[in-house]
């Protein structure tokens, strides 16, 4: 890549970071109040570097998918800070209209295929996106992310599985913050590594660091390379921290200060703030010009959802099912 | 018009669908090399390659939740369980993910999947292999359940869900596999529309409500009952969901009495709720309470008597027929 | 008598029996060092230690599978589902092992497991984590389930439950975690019977039967039906199965009408069965269709008036009594 | 062991082979018949040598765990052929009373803990023997057999990994016999060795020749050794072969006559009777007694099947639930 546009594409990273913090902040207000968000809200807020990372290093039309800590995997494919917020508040402006929640958001047009709630089952989803690539002669590839807690259950080993049997374009990220609720990995798996997990597949793997923007996208981008033109798996394990509570009821009493400290000191957005700085290509007013902006767009995307309208009660059976055949409007 | 088995049907089915569109594909354990563990695939692979008819490893979830990926990007996947009783460990994939995906993505993602298979008791599988998944898919908002019990219903059916843009499980049943029936040549399209309920024969005593294995059982015991003086209306419900209310209405409207003979388990079953909307809509027609023939409560034992003893039967229909229409 | 939280029920229920018998252990995610995601098992792990109270990975089938094969060696595991939504991807292992294996085995081996966790829609969490599975497993022969409205039974039925020695799901509901009710002091054994349904209010006109979230609503509803002339009583059934037919049946002979308030799905949930089950004994004592509350036919909404549009409601209940009892 | 008694071992483990098969050759004869054996039957032949070799190397009290293949490990756990034979015609004189069939045998009493049929579930059973013995102080080991086809569903997956994180006193042996019904195992998994499965929990893990008796209990001696003593799982493949088909219904198209005449070469039980006969432990008269004896025995099964009674219809409804509260018989 050419220099110029290295140094655009970091910009982009970082404020893609800027952005998805300062929206989850701003969710986070929004939730307290009470009355605006309902269900579970799962914050990314420490996490933002693995997906600008690895976003940097695929294709628009590659196929995203994820759990339900899902904010940030949307904002950095593009789905607009108002149809997310308006998501939470329930909104028919929503990325979901509405229906879908925190937990589900979906953009169709951006390949952002979802956040999904039931841990591990998304996985064999991925497999079918990668599966239809391949059916097709696409050489779209697949991200799929997952937690550290979703290695241990059953979809994923299927998913796994069949996609190293099959040969399938997709790339199974962990993002590794350690826990899975309260459970610190250590107590939910017998692996001295989680990236050991591919072992078990014959598949290759890799570790990344999750807390280095940069590192994601170099560590992902040879990867992402090699699956787009050689169809197979790949397992890599990208170890993160997230500073806040596993959801939005979570005081987070498992882990101790001086941990969580650590990591913040170790904040992704900082650290590629301090790299560009130190390297010449950012000041400290463009940085605050950026995250201005980042405020800026996530304020407006409070004011936009709460005047956006609800979804229209009339509209309460429209989702259950599609009145099509062959994607044709039925006849009969 | 042919006679052929109800095998050959769906056989039939999946072939002229994938030669129909490129996007549809079978995917399954022993699906392809193998032709099928009950041989519905025969000759699949050999016609369309391993690209489009694949052998899985055992793993339900994996390629259930595979077939739900491949849909929500425009592929159709013809999902086949070697029995339902295995879907079981997919059931997550089948009642979270595939109907669920419509209304969480607000509309954004169609799941144009057929989960398909034999369900229900066979002959002396014992416990784990002989469950009837009917009441619980039906139970589901999104899924649409479809039962067939002739060799043509197989086929229309089958041919009707793999177009059908929503997610659609298609019940077969082993113990059909064998039986022949008629089905219109080559070259005419067979497809059966789903919410339409099919009168295997006229009467205006009794209605005899039944779908899939029962369905022969009914006709058996209508011909028994004609002997005995009560002339029972057999109705197929072939789709459970959609499912023919109307059908079923007039039917009722007409003998004011029914008998549901199901392969389903009693609690929660299949004819649980036909019997709530029958009386939910002419409760005044009903002029004995709407009785059932189902299994008997216990986990399938294996022995053969007593399976057959836990299982309905045209006999068991007969005596129902006859406490609900004194002769 | 005292009045505690629904959670404090449990709780204490969990403590007494642990107390009593040391092969009983508690095992799920988050249940010990957490405390439980609900606080159900506040304090167990500090009591009991970790070799008792159990935290698991993310696998519902592994220790569900786990708590069945401890079950079958004489242990008296309690499985705790984080919600029962979650129990989709552990539904084998309930579904085909848990109540099978008395039958498989000849008699040789009991399992006296409970599952137990939140059931059914909670508040605005979406499609895939509102489910309720009420009418999946009471259709499985070998199961018992019992849903718990209030703290007494909450504490009752649970506490019967760990001493059966068959498996039993006891199916709570977060909603319900925080209300509060009477229970006896600490120093009495509170022991639910299973199979006998409470009378919460007599009522001449109309028998409402209700359970776990819809009783709530359902002597609300009494309440403004009161009111309105029309004298309800209100039955919760606290146990799907067995289900206490007989003070079914007496309620209904005297009021001659139904409405049954479930959380369910409508499609061959638990009200089917009811409807078919009175009909069935008592069709001549029915003065009108049995009618129901359900949730509607849709995936749950994430959007809070839609949710709210989705579940049932006293409202809903009143509108149902009033079509079934005229003023 | 002293030299006699591994003598005595061996023979044991001999005859046991040779009942197992005499008993199945049996078992297949009346199930041709049409009409006497119902469902699915899987026979186990040219597999003897796990079993007997496996247990020879395990306590009778530890537990036994196995999928639908399972006539040999009752055989092999002492259960009768009489009950066996029983079982297949659901006879009230069965292993499981008539109600399980082939694919459900269980005998409580030889801690035999049932054939499962559906693939992998058992997987989540054995642990929680393991978990109980554990939790009770007993040093009993289990043993939980599976196909190869069985490692690739999820259940193993949480199975194994629960296994290695409690630290549970279980061992797993997958019984390789290359085919998962007519899906070889190149197709059922990306592995270059089923034996790599046990790198992905970072479990201890071993291949063992299975069509030699004795190799598989001295392989499985130290291993079950360490298990007894310091609770922990381990993965064994064990590599084997079946002369039949899947099933009973199952013609075998997908192997060559000469893969299968290879492995018959290798018999089982011809391998460990020349071994005995070369070292002078055995003479040809003797092993025709023990075959004649096996034979008998099988035979003699058949006519107890025969003669024994159903199971009376009244008993239908006995076996749904148990009318005991902690494990006395309820009161009210
Ligand atoms: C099958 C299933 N079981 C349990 C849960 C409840 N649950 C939601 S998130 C979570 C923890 C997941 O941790 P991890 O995978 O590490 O992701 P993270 O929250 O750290 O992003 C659990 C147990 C669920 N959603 N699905
Ligand atoms: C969950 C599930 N899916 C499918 C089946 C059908 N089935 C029975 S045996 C079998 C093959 C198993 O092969 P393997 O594990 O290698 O054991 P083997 O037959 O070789 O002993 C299959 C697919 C099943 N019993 N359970
Ligand atoms: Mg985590
Ligand atoms: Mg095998």
């Amino acid at each position: 890549m050419h220099k110029s546009s290295v140094v655009e594409q970091e910009l982009g990273m970082l404020s893609q970071m800027l952005l998805i913090r300062r929206f989850e902040e701003r969710a986070a207000q929004q939730y307290q109040r009470g009355d605006r968000i309902g269900g579970f809200c799962h914050l990314y807020i420490g996490q933002e570097a693995v997906v600008a990372g690895s976003v940097a290093a695929t294709r628009p039309d590659d196929y995203l998918i994820t759990a339900y800590r899902d904010h940030g995997h949307a904002l950095a494919r593009g789905t607009s800070a108002d149809s997310c917020m308006a998501e939470l508040f329930g909104k028919a402006t929503g990325c979901s209209k509405g229906l879908g929640g925190s937990m589900h958001y979906f953009d169709k047009e951006r390949s952002m295929m979802g956040g999904h709630a039931i841990i591990g089952q998304h996985l064999p989803l991925a497999t079918g996106f990668a599966f239809a690539s391949k059916y097709r002669n696409e050489d779209r590839v697949t991200l799929c992310y997952m937690g550290d807690g979703a290695i241990n259950i059953g979809a994923f080993h299927e998913a796994l599985n069949m996609a190293g049997l099959y040969k399938l374009p997709v790339i199974f990220i962990c993002e590794n913050n350690f826990f899975s609720m309260g459970t610190h990995a250590h107590r939910s798996n017998p692996l001295k590594e989680i990236v050991n997990r591919g072992k078990g597949y014959d598949m290759p793997s890799v570790v990344i660091d999750g807390m280095d923007a940069r590192a994601v996208r170099d560590g992902l981008r040879p990867i992402v390379e090699t699956v787009r033109t050689t169809p197979q798996p790949y397992w890599v394990e990208i170890r993160t921290y997230r500073y806040r509570g596993h959801s939005m009821s979570d005081p987070g009493l498992y882990r101790t200060k001086e941990e969580l400290d650590k990591y913040k000191d170790l904040d992704p957005i900082a650290k590629l703030a301090k790299q560009l700085t130190d390297e010449g290509t950012l000041t400290q007013e463009k940085y605050d010009a950026m995250d201005t902006e980042a405020k800026d767009i996530a304020t407006a995307s409070v004011k936009f959802a709460e005047e956006s309208p609800e979804p229209p009660l009339e509209a309460l059976y429209d989702y259950t099912f599609v009145n099509t055949v062959n994607g044709q409007p039925a006849t009969a | 018009m042919r006679e052929i088995t109800y095998r050959q049907a769906v056989n039939e089915a999946l072939i002229e669908e994938m030669e129909r569109d490129p996007n549809v594909f079978l995917m399954g354990e022993e699906v392809a090399e193998y032709n099928g563990a009950y041989k519905i695939s025969q000759g699949l692979l050999e016609k369309f390659g391993p690209k489009r008819v694949i052998d899985t490893p055992i793993a339900e979830a994996g390629f259930a939740g595979l077939g739900v990926g491949a849909a929500m990007v425009g592929l159709r996947p013809i999902i086949e369980f070697m029995t339902f009783s295995f879907s079981l460990v997919a059931f997550d994939q089948i009642v979270n993910n595939a109907p669920n995906m419509l209304t969480m993505s607000g509309g954004q993602f169609t799941v144009p999947i057929v989960f398909r298979g034999p369900n229900g008791p066979a002959h002396q599988l014992g416990a784990t292999h002989s469950h009837a998944t009917e009441c619980w898919y039906a139970n589901v908002p999104g899924l649409k359940v479809v039962m067939p019990a002739t060799a043509r219903d197989a086929k229309g059916l089958l041919k009707t869900a793999i177009r059908d843009d929503n997610p659609v499980l298609v019940l077969e049943s082993e113990l059909l596999y064998s039986t022949k029936g008629p089905v219109d040549d080559l070259g005419t399209e067979v497809l059966v529309p789903f919410g339409k309920a099919a009168i295997h024969r006229e009467g205006s005593d009794v209605t005899i409500l039944c779908y899939a294995q029962t369905v022969r059982m009914a006709m058996a015991a209508a011909e028994t009952l004609q002997a005995k003086g009560v002339n029972a209306e057999v109705l197929d419900l072939r789709s459970i969901k959609p499912l023919d209310l109307d059908t079923i209405l007039n039917s009722v409207s007409k003998t004011h009495r029914v008998v549901v003979a199901e392969q389903n388990r009693p609690f929660c079953g299949i004819g649980s709720e036909l019997c709530f909307q029958i009386q939910k809509y002419i409760f005044d027609e009903l002029d004995a309470p709407v009785a059932r023939v189902t299994q008997e409560e216990v986990p399938m034992p294996y022995n053969e008597a007593l399976e057959e003893a836990v299982l309905p039967s045209a006999d068991k229909i007969v005596r129902a027929v006859l406490e609900v229409c004194p002769v």
